[in-house]
């Protein structure tokens, strides 16, 4: 039953996406949505019950290729994943109905639908694959039909985006296709239930482990392979976005997870440690990028690559678990990275459906040029708000929950884990404290100059509130940001049951309106008391306000700001650059800041000539180590392979030639 | 402007001024213990507001009266003026008087801040703060001692008296003005006057000049000389006793010595 | 007055100038032995000034403007430059400007030290510097009409007060920072500047990519009021409330221009006394700077204590002239209060018991764990800026120049005093903060050899002869730095022209370069450091090529509803 | 930090007790111009000298009156006036507790009579004026007799003189008593 | 979830401390008068300024939204929650559910969140720079907070405050050390929290005319003023409750917990005298240079870390 539901859910994306094209413009829009709707909410309709009594539906189709059947498996965390996956896009198709009119009509809103249910169809069948020749294809088509999104503005930036993020996800395909093959190798099928079943050297699956890991990572963007992110997603058409950092880099996560704990069984302890490595160095690292950001949309990018980091921390976490017996830790760990995962999709989304809407009315994604919008546009920014605080953990909210879960998750490592966990989980802990504060900064930063304050340009001084389906989209993801988080107690058995079908054990998590980390004795946390609490305190301000409200004049609203006695001026409020300004000076050396400080003092004789043209200018490392590099290297190894392309048709005869003989040679071998 | 918009956007000036009467007297009533004070420098010399900072500092400390300078025009209870409004000023006075939470108390501080002081009727003055915003209390001084700045306060604020009152005087029939030292010849007494002055000032000149008219006048049959010597010896300044001596000088040289 | 031309000073310089630009020097006068003033034509203006300026050691003490259509149908500007080199003296450069054309070339981009007082002279008389730099008005309010200039003689009364014509500010500000940056408003009524003037520092984030300033918001027409209602001798009471913190000094200043003109010459006694008091005022006033720093940087009980210790000196200062600030002491001639034994007693009690608080306070702030860090190497002013803007005081020499009056020319009793000289290379606040506080000892042996060696005899001269037209400088060496009045006298017993140009006035123009490269926390401690004094600098007033784009808001309304509130409630 | 607690404890309280305790200004403090109006004789000298304008004199020759008016809220407290007065009229006081809710608190006014002249019969000089020179004529030596045939030539105003052109009176210009030589 | 005694005593010690809250800053300013050799307020000052701030008029700027408004509220709330969680009187947290460090350290965030956020609503310049350094304090602090509770969460087993308050009070942790370099970190990390000089960037009256609470009046800065007074109060019970639990209640009756509360007071008094003198003898730091001091906070929260491991 959840199956066909799946393939039911499926088959109406391919559908509108066929149709989509075919279509009229306006014809083309709301089929996109309403196919898109419909399939998620089949999408829903199939994971829950699955999630619910927690046993893997599977089924095997026979394909074109003898040596791979196409077998599709839902289990929890493919159920979980689809869950994650229609939330969203039941969010983002009603949000796309009026977000595309409005702001591609005539430019191709027909092809953005096809790309769009293509890509959310491609994802599903990602984690549903299993078979690692299907995974890859779709796989494949799931980074095609996102490259199609990034590009689709043509402008320049979209260009130079899809370009680098079309290299990299091909390098990292590369890398999962590798260890796929050497699984292959050692299995002789391509079958994921094999290759569970598969014992391997420690070696070889190091190797494996490490191919997929890096493979997966830049999938996910974690640092250092995240340069492709912050260009790409806010390249994308906003909804566009939502989904690329909503689900697809999960699928990343989602691979880490598939490869290094269901296939490979999370066999050694320093796996999980360098995927609680990486995840805390992405988590702090995401989250300074994103400060120094002017640009809304790449700041959200930026933080996806912190919250990655977060989910990496707690599947890192669950790996160490694993390969250290400790089932119990095993689970509180991916329990929380996969609470991270959903909450992170939502809010996430949420995000940036807010950024879009926005955008689409100050038509402008530099901060510097908004401001104002909380009079003019206020649900979008109470939904862009729930959001922010989510994301910045802040209580009793969703991204609250997972974070606590995860810092739980590492004191309990840091508690009875190994002499090496006892030193780098509670320095894990710090740097996730970092993140987290670094975070706050930067949302105040994002919601502050965005949203507060006086407009700063024409267009936001003109901004209207955007229409009621879009509101409906982030209305209901921001409906789940508050529930995920208030309904801890009742979200978390749910999902400690995926995670307890990765580690193997189950821990209580939740009883009576508290969540707690397998033993209340640990710590507990109860957010329906939290807010509850919170509500009601804030009576006592209104009340003490309240007594004398009979004894004061009316509030004066609208006087002007205070500018020390001199005439207030739009420059004086703060701006996006100067509010982070501390921290790419507290934190020099990780932006690669170099001072501009030039000709100050030569100046005094040619009477007003240049003085210092800025206090610092952000120089990322891994623009020019990393891509500054790869890009020269691929465009040298291409110019080299020039001579490959002779242009004579019996030479190309004689590639294909050889790559039969290369490949008879392999399936003998 | 929209200070006090609940009074003045409706209600016709007669109720407005009533209303904001009742305002400013609950309002005194509200900050007798606790005043913010923000200050504006309206064009001062900068001596007002050495001594207002005196005023703030330990030997003054006006914080034991609860009264604070705040850095912000929205906390204010009153507001405090100095200097004489010049043009330039202006409009930050008023932006910062419209500023501040209504009611507020507004203070004219010093000579400039009262009338305009020695400056009242420049070009680029307006010659007081009272030409441009209303004025509750005035505390004249060049610059108001820190003390007088207290009892200015306390004043405001309802706590001491005023002490100054507008006063009239008629000339009263047949009022006239008697010479003074009248048994000192007027030619030497002139003398003597003026050359106390060259030698000690106005003020000390005149008092030195006094003690030797009473000396002069005294009459206990000792001489003068002695007498001088006497006054000398209990002073003990030599640099009185090198005016006095001049003094003598002046009276030994003759009478009526008219000459310079 | 006649000079003997033996005992001249700066000979030397009259005779380089004559040399350099043999035709273009057209007259010589001397108002005392070490001033003298030297016409010259109007296109060698420039090349004269910057012989002097940078050929000679010079240094730009004042411009001043003056209206002499009365007097020979011209207007003239005067270039007041300090000889600092082997000869100390004055040399004033001069020259006619036609009323016709009423421009002349512009000394600044030769010697930038000179823009400020040629912005004034601009605003004041409406003459055109061709060829300067920045054209914004200096001195007079954004509201003030364009072609209305107060101190020509035929322009208005001095009780005009003309229409506004702006509500809004119009001063347009210069950011040469190529990168984005936040405006923060220091000002005019920010907590740290007890007197107002608007500090625009254009920032990232914390940091000062450049900043900008609009003064004067203190010009109250002074110099007018000089010329008109007063008499002479009333000036040295207008004088001291040029200043609050250091008035006396300019009353000084004012009445030694006065008393150079006419060749009076004070008594030793009043001489004396005017040190006497000089020194009260910088002590005074360093214990207000010292204070002010520690409140700038947080550190109020350091604030408290200096301000604590500062009642001593009010109480010194009320004890020698009745009040404890604004002194008025000065006539004409000499001085109106002696100093007897009780009050010699009680000053040296005083000056004794400062003498140990400060030097424990002194310690105490120099120990205080951060204050060094607060304090060194913020708000540089380099060497060359400080050559090029002619600073003065601390300031000064805290960038390694030794320029101080009492030394350089000695006036009031200094002559005679042996006055120790302070100066450092830090170039950096800390410098200028140690600077004062030597300085503060130095001024209470300064006191004390004044009160042994106080000469006996008159404090006063009367019947001098007064001679209209006259005109000499007058100099004293504020806490701050070179004060400097240039007095004309006219008919009437009033004033012909008074310019009067306080130390701060020097000190402003290269504060942009202190500024530049610190963070916004610095700001008040570096504007601090400069000791400025708003109400000195802004006896006058400047006029720009701004657009008219005013844009009217309410603030008629809200003058209107005040005034009409004028019968306030509490009445 | 042990320095400055040192130090603290050393210095204690220095607060005055002030409102609550009087706090008396230097002798010589130039606070509140006193002004006795019986010794004032209107001269008008302290109006002039008056730096601050805060002195003002006001003829009204229509009512036979002169107004003598002193605003403490202009006034610079730099004693010119006491300086100048003749007769010790004003003086500064030590007295600084001025401030006042009222403006109107802020004047002190004296009102005197005008001697007519004797000539054209317009007031013009405050009687208290021409007693207090006739006393000081009588006081220089003068015979009273002489001292009151002089108040004829006192009384006659400038513009008569001019007319009858008497020659010697005019060292006798009502307003320099302060160096009248007899 | 908390029984019906143990939401009580929750609900009362937070409103205690947010009664005490004036009279804490009110001793401050006292203290602070005494040093600068002044007579100064009374200790009742603070409750007069505040009652007088409730009867003043609200001046709210062009510009500013809710956020401005609704601030101080939230900020009351937050804090006065984290009071209801605090070991006060007791060994163990009223609010075991709430009273966890990891959700203390979230619940700061909130705070700070707000707190910062108003100041850019405001549309204030000075407001903007408080809000940026309050943010980035907040970045600073954050690792040494959150290593020094982590090490004293770890000495306990538990991240429950009230077992870390009853562990640090029997010194059950196993490691003399670890705990006394936690206490010091956690002192430097209170100290700096509680906003005071050489800390108090946000809001230096000097640099930035009071930061945040520039456009505030009225009522808003009467909370303000009050939630700052709060906020060193729960910041130093902190301190005193968790690390320093002498004297604390083991079991809830009345006697035990009038001596607790006795104990408490003395505590708070002695905290406060502390900070008062440190904060009136030191200039403000260069907002730049902080980060100096707060590095050395975090170092003495790894030695404690260090210590802890190899238990010492």
């Amino acid at each position: 039953m959840p199956l066909s539901l799946l393939a039911l859910s499926v088959a109406l994306y391919v559908g509108g996406a066929v149709a989509s094209v075919v279509l009229p413009e306006r014809g083309a829009s709301w089929t996109v949505a309403i196919t898109g709707g419909f399939g998620a909410l089949l999408g829903i309709a199939a994971s829950v019950p699955v999630l619910i009594d927690g046993h893997a539906v599977t089924a095997a189709i026979a394909g074109p290729f003898p040596f791979a059947h196409f077998s599709v498996r839902l289990d929890a965390l493919a159920a979980f994943m689809v869950l994650t996956i229609s939330l969203l896009a039941a969010a983002i198709a009603v949000f796309g109905a009026a977000y595309v009119e409005e702001e591609y009509a005539g430019r191709g809103i027909g092809a953005m639908g096809f790309f769009m249910n293509l890509f959310i169809a491609s994802m599903m069948l990602v984690v549903v694959s299993d078979d690692a020749m299907w995974f890859i294809v779709f796989f494949e088509m799931m980074s095609l039909t996102s490259y199609f999104l990034v590009v689709f503005e043509q402008d320049d930036e979209a260009i130079s985006a899809g370009w680098i993020y079309f290299l990299i996800a091909h390098a990292g395909t590369m890398l999962v296709l590798i260890a796929f093959l050497l699984l292959f190798a050692r299995t002789g099928s391509f079958d994921f239930a094999t290759f569970r079943s598969a014992t391997l050297p420690a070696p070889v699956a190091s190797v494996i482990f490490v191919l997929a890991f890096v493979g997966f990572g830049a999938k996910a963007g974690m640092i250092p392979l995240h340069i492709w992110l912050p260009r790409a997603h806010p390249a994308a058409p906003s909804h566009a976005s939502a989904l690329l950092s909503g689900v697809m880099i999960k699928i990343g996560v989602f691979g880490i997870v598939k490869v290094g704990v269901d296939l490979l069984g999370a066999a050694t302890v320093w796996w999980g440690v360098a995927v609680l490595g990486f995840g805390a160095i992405s988590s702090v690292l995401g989250v300074i990028y994103a400060l120094a950001e002017h640009d809304i949309k790449r700041l959200l990018a930026y933080h996806s690559v912190e919250n990655i980091g977060i989910i990496l921390i707690g599947v890192g976490i669950g790996m160490i678990g694993i390969a250290a017996g400790q089932p119990a830790l095993a689970t509180l760990g991916l329990f929380a990275g996969l609470y991270h995962l959903l909450n992170h999709a939502v809010f996430k989304s949420l995000l940036f459906l807010g950024a879009g809407a926005v955008i689409s009315r100050t038509h402008s994604k530099d901060m510097g040029r908004m401001g104002g919008l909380l009079h003019l546009m206020p649900w979008t920014a109470l939904a862009f708000l729930i959001g922010a605080l989510a994301i910045c953990a802040v209580p009793p909210l969703n991204g609250f929950v997972s974070e606590w879960f995860t810092y739980q998750s590492l004191f309990i490592a840091a508690l009875h884990g190994s002499s090496l966990l006892r030193l780098v989980a509670p320095l894990s802990a710090v740097m996730l404290g970092i993140a987290s504060a670094l975070a706050v900064m930067c949302f105040v930063k994002a919601f502050g100059v965005t949203f507060s304050g006086e407009p700063r340009s024409e267009p936001a001084a003109a901004a209207t509130e955007v229409g009621w389906p879009m509101l409906i989209g982030m209305g209901w993801l921001a409906a789940c940001c508050v529930m995920f988080g208030i309904g801890a107690p009742i979200v978390a058995p749910v999902i400690r049951d995926v995670a307890a079908s990765l580690g193997g054990h189950g821990i209580e998590v939740a009883n009576n309106f508290v969540v707690f980390p397998g033993d209340t004795g640990i710590g507990e946390l109860s957010t329906p008391l939290m807010a509850v609490l919170l509500i009601g305190l804030a009576g006592v301000p209104l009340v003490i306000t309240g007594l004398f409200a009979g004894r004061r004049p009316k509030p004066r609203i609208g006087a002007e700001v205070w500018a020390c006695g001199y005439a207030p001026d739009a420059r004086m409020s703060v701006s996006a650059g100067g509010f982070a300004e501390p921290i790419k000076v507290l934190f020099r050396p990780l932006y690669g800041v170099r001072s501009w400080a030039d000709g100050c003092f030569a100046a005094t004789r040619p009477w007003f000539a240049t003085i210092p043209a800025s206090a610092g200018r952000t120089e990322q490392y891994w623009d020019r180590w990393l891509l500054a590099p790869l890009g020269r290297g691929v465009q040298a190894l291409g110019e080299q392979m020039q001579f490959l392309q002779g242009g004579d048709f019996r030479i190309y005869c004689l590639y294909i030639v050889a790559a039969l003989i290369v490949l008879l040679a392999v399936a003998i071998g | 402007m929209n200070a006090a918009q609940p009074v003045t956007a409706t209600a016709s000036p007669e109720s407005e001024r009533e209303q904001a009467t009742r305002l400013k007297r609950t309002l005194l009533h509200d900050i007798r213990r606790s005043v913010y004070v923000f200050r504006i420098d309206s064009g001062g010399c900068n001596a007002c507001d050495i001594e207002i900072f005196a005023a703030l500092t330990p030997v003054f400390d006006v914080e034991r009266f609860g009264i604070k300078v705040v850095p912000s025009p929205r906390h204010a209870d009153v507001i405090l003026c100095t200097g004489a409004m010049t043009r330039a000023m202006r409009l930050p006075a008023l932006r910062a008087f419209d500023a501040a939470p209504d009611p507020k108390i507004v203070i004219a501080y010093g000579a400039c801040g009262c009338t305009g002081g020695i400056f009242h009727d420049l070009y680029c003055v307006w010659g007081g703060i009272d030409k441009i915003i209303p004025v509750d209390v005035y505390i004249p001084g060049c610059p108001p001692t820190p003390a007088a700045t207290i009892y200015g306060f306390a004043l405001g604020l309802g706590l001491l008296d005023q002490k100054l009152k507008a006063t009239h005087h008629v000339e009263a029939e047949g009022e006239q003005v008697t010479v003074t030292h009248p048994r000192i010849p007027y030619g030497l007494r002139i003398a003597l006057e003026r050359e106390a002055r060259r030698m000690a000032g106005y003020r000390q000149g005149r008092e030195i000049v006094e003690n030797f008219f009473i000396l002069m006048e005294q009459d206990d049959g000792a001489p003068i000389r002695e007498r001088i010597a006497d006054f000398l010896a209990r002073e003990n300044d030599p640099r009185l006793a090198e005016i006095v001596h001049r003094l003598e000088e002046i009276c030994a040289r003759g009478n009526g010595g008219t000459d310079q | 007055m006649s000079v003997s031309t033996e005992s001249r000073r700066g000979t030397g310089y009259v005779a380089a100038l004559r040399q350099k630009l043999p035709s273009s020097v057209l007259d010589e006068s001397w108002q005392t032995a070490e001033q003298a003033t030297i016409t010259v034509t109007r296109e060698a203006l420039p090349e004269a000034v910057e012989t002097l300026y940078y050929g000679h050691n010079g240094w730009m003490s004042v411009v001043v403007g003056s209206d002499e259509r009365l007097l020979n149908g011209h207007f003239a500007v005067y270039y007041v430059l300090s000889m600092e080199g082997s000869e100390k003296s004055y040399v004033v450069v001069r020259a006619l400007v036609p009323p016709d054309t009423m421009e002349f070339p512009s000394v600044t981009p030769k010697v930038p030290a000179a823009v400020w007082g040629e912005r004034e002279v601009r605003d004041m008389f409406g003459l055109r510097p061709v060829g300067l730099p920045d054209e914004r008005r200096l001195v007079l309010p954004d509201d003030w009409p364009d072609d209305l200039y107060p101190l020509r003689k035929d322009a208005m009364d001095y009780r005009l007060r003309p229409e506004v014509t702006t509500e809004t500010e119009t001063y347009k500000f210069i950011n040469a920072a190529k990168s984005e940056t936040t405006v923060v408003p220091l000002g005019p009524l920010h907590i740290t500047s007890d007197e107002p003037g608007h500090f625009r520092l254009f920032v990232d984030g914390e940091d000062i990519i450049d900043a900008d300033y609009r003064l004067f918001y203190v010009h109250r027409g002074m110099e007018k009021l000089a010329e008109t209602r007063m008499g002479y001798n009333d000036v040295t009471f207008l004088a001291d409330r040029i200043c609050g913190i250091c008035g006396f000094t300019h009353s000084v200043a004012y009445a030694s221009s006065v008393e150079n003109a006419l060749g009076i010459n004070v008594p030793p006694r009043a001489a004396t006394i005017r040190t006497i008091l000089l020194e009260v005022e910088r002590l005074h006033s360093h214990l207000l700077n010292l204070g002010l720093a520690c409140h700038f940087v947080g550190f109020d009980t350091g604030f408290m204590h200096f301000f604590r210790v500062r009642e001593k000196s009010m109480e010194l200062a009320e004890l020698l002239t009745g009040s404890r600030k604004t002194y008025a002491l000065n006539l004409i001639g000499g001085v109106r209060r002696d100093i007897l034994a009780e009050q010699n007693l009680r000053t040296r009690q005083l000056i004794g018991e400062l003498r140990g608080e400060v030097t424990r306070l002194l310690d105490i702030l120099l120990s205080t764990p951060n204050m060094r860090q607060r304090l060194e190497g913020i708000g540089r002013l380099e060497k060359q800026v400080a050559r090029d803007y002619s600073p003065v005081g601390p300031t000064v020499r805290g960038s390694g120049h030794h320029r101080d009056v009492r030394i350089d020319h000695p006036y009031a009793g200094y002559g005679s005093i042996p006055v120790g000289q302070h100066v450092m290379d830090g170039c950096d606040v800390l410098s200028r903060t140690l600077i004062r506080s030597q300085e503060f000892f130095d001024s209470i042996t300064i006191i004390e050899h004044c009160l042994d060696n106080a000469p006996p005899g008159p404090v006063l001269v009367e019947g001098f002869t007064y001679t209209p037209h006259r005109f000499a400088l007058g100099y004293t060496e504020a806490p701050r730095g070179e004060d400097i009045h240039w007095s004309m006298l006219g008919d009437n017993q009033k004033l012909y022209r008074w310019r009067c140009r306080a130390a701060s006035y020097n000190n402003w123009p290269s504060l942009r370069y202190m500024l530049r490269g610190n963070t916004v926390s610095d700001a008040p401690i570096i504007v601090a450091s400069i000791d400025p004094c708003y109400s000195c600098t802004d006896r006058v007033t400047v006029v720009d090529v701004r657009k008219r784009d005013a844009t009217v808001i309410p603030y008629k309304e809200m003058e209107r509803y005040c005034r009409e509130r004028t019968n306030s409630p509490l009445k | 930090m042990f320095k400055l607690l040192k130090e603290v404890f050393r210095t204690g309280n220095v607060t005055v007790r002030y409102p609550f305790a009087p706090l008396p200004a230097s002798p010589n403090f130039r606070g509140k111009p006193q002004y006795d109006p019986e010794r004032c004789i209107a001269c008008a000298a302290c109006t002039i000298a008056c730096p601050a304008n805060a002195l003002s004199m006001e003829t009204d020759t229509a009512a036979g009156k002169r107004t003598w008016q002193l605003c403490f809220g202009r006034c610079v407290f730099c004693g010119r006036c006491e300086e100048v007065c003749p007769t010790g009229a004003i003086a500064l006081s030590p007295e600084y507790e001025l401030a006042v809710m009222d403006r109107a608190d802020l004047y002190q006014t004296a009102e005197f009579r005008l001697a007519s002249c004797r000539v054209c019969d317009t007031p013009f000089v405050p009687k208290k004026e021409v007693d207090y020179v006739i006393a000081l004529l009588v006081h220089a030596g003068l015979p009273e007799a002489e001292a009151e045939r002089r108040r004829a030539v006192v009384e006659t105003c400038p513009a008569c003189k001019r007319k009858n052109d008497v020659p010697r009176v005019g060292s006798l210009g009502p307003l320099h008593q302060m160096g009248m030589i007899p | 979830m908390p029984g019906f005694g143990q939401l009580a005593l929750a609900i009362g010690q937070a409103a205690a401390l947010l009664l005490l809250a004036p009279l804490a800053s009110g001793f401050c300013r006292v203290l602070r008068a005494k040093i600068h050799t002044r007579t100064g307020p009374g200790f009742l000052q603070d409750y007069r300024d505040i009652l007088k701030l409730l009867k003043r008029q609200e001046v709210v700027p062009k510009g500013a939204g809710i956020i401005f408004r609704a601030m101080p509220f939230i900020l009351m709330a937050t804090l006065l929650l984290i009071a209801m969680a605090l070991p006060v009187l007791t060994l163990a947290s009223p609010l075991d559910a709430i009273g966890n460090v990891f959700t203390f350290i979230c619940l700061l965030g909130l705070v700070r969140f707000f707190f910062s956020l108003s100041g850019i609503d405001s549309g204030n310049t000075f407001a903007g720079i408080g809000a940026s350094r309050e943010a980035t304090m907040g970045a600073l602090m954050e690792p040494v907070i959150l290593l020094a509770l982590f090490v004293a969460a770890l000495l306990a087993g538990s991240t429950s405050l009230g077992q870390i308050s009853t562990s640090f009070r029997s010194l059950s942790g196993g490691s003399i050390a670890a705990e006394i370099a936690v206490l010091f970190a956690v002192a430097f990390a209170v100290f700096v929290e509680m906003g005071k000089v050489p800390y108090d960037m946000a809001e230096a009256e000097q640099e930035l005319q009071d930061g945040p609470l520039t456009e505030y009046s009225g009522p808003g800065l009467a909370l303000l003023k009050w939630c700052v007074g709060l906020r060193q109060v729960v910041m130093a019970t902190i301190l005193i409750g968790v690390f320093l639990p002498y004297g604390a209640a083991a079991s809830a009756s009345f006697e035990t917990l009038l001596w607790a509360a006795l104990a408490f007071v003395a505590k708070l008094v002695c905290v406060f005298l502390i900070v008062g003198v440190i904060e009136n003898s030191v200039a403000r730091n260069r907002f730049f240079l902080t980060s100096r001091s707060t590095w050395a906070g975090f170092g003495i929260a790894t030695l404690a870390l260090v210590f802890y491991l190899v238990g010492l």
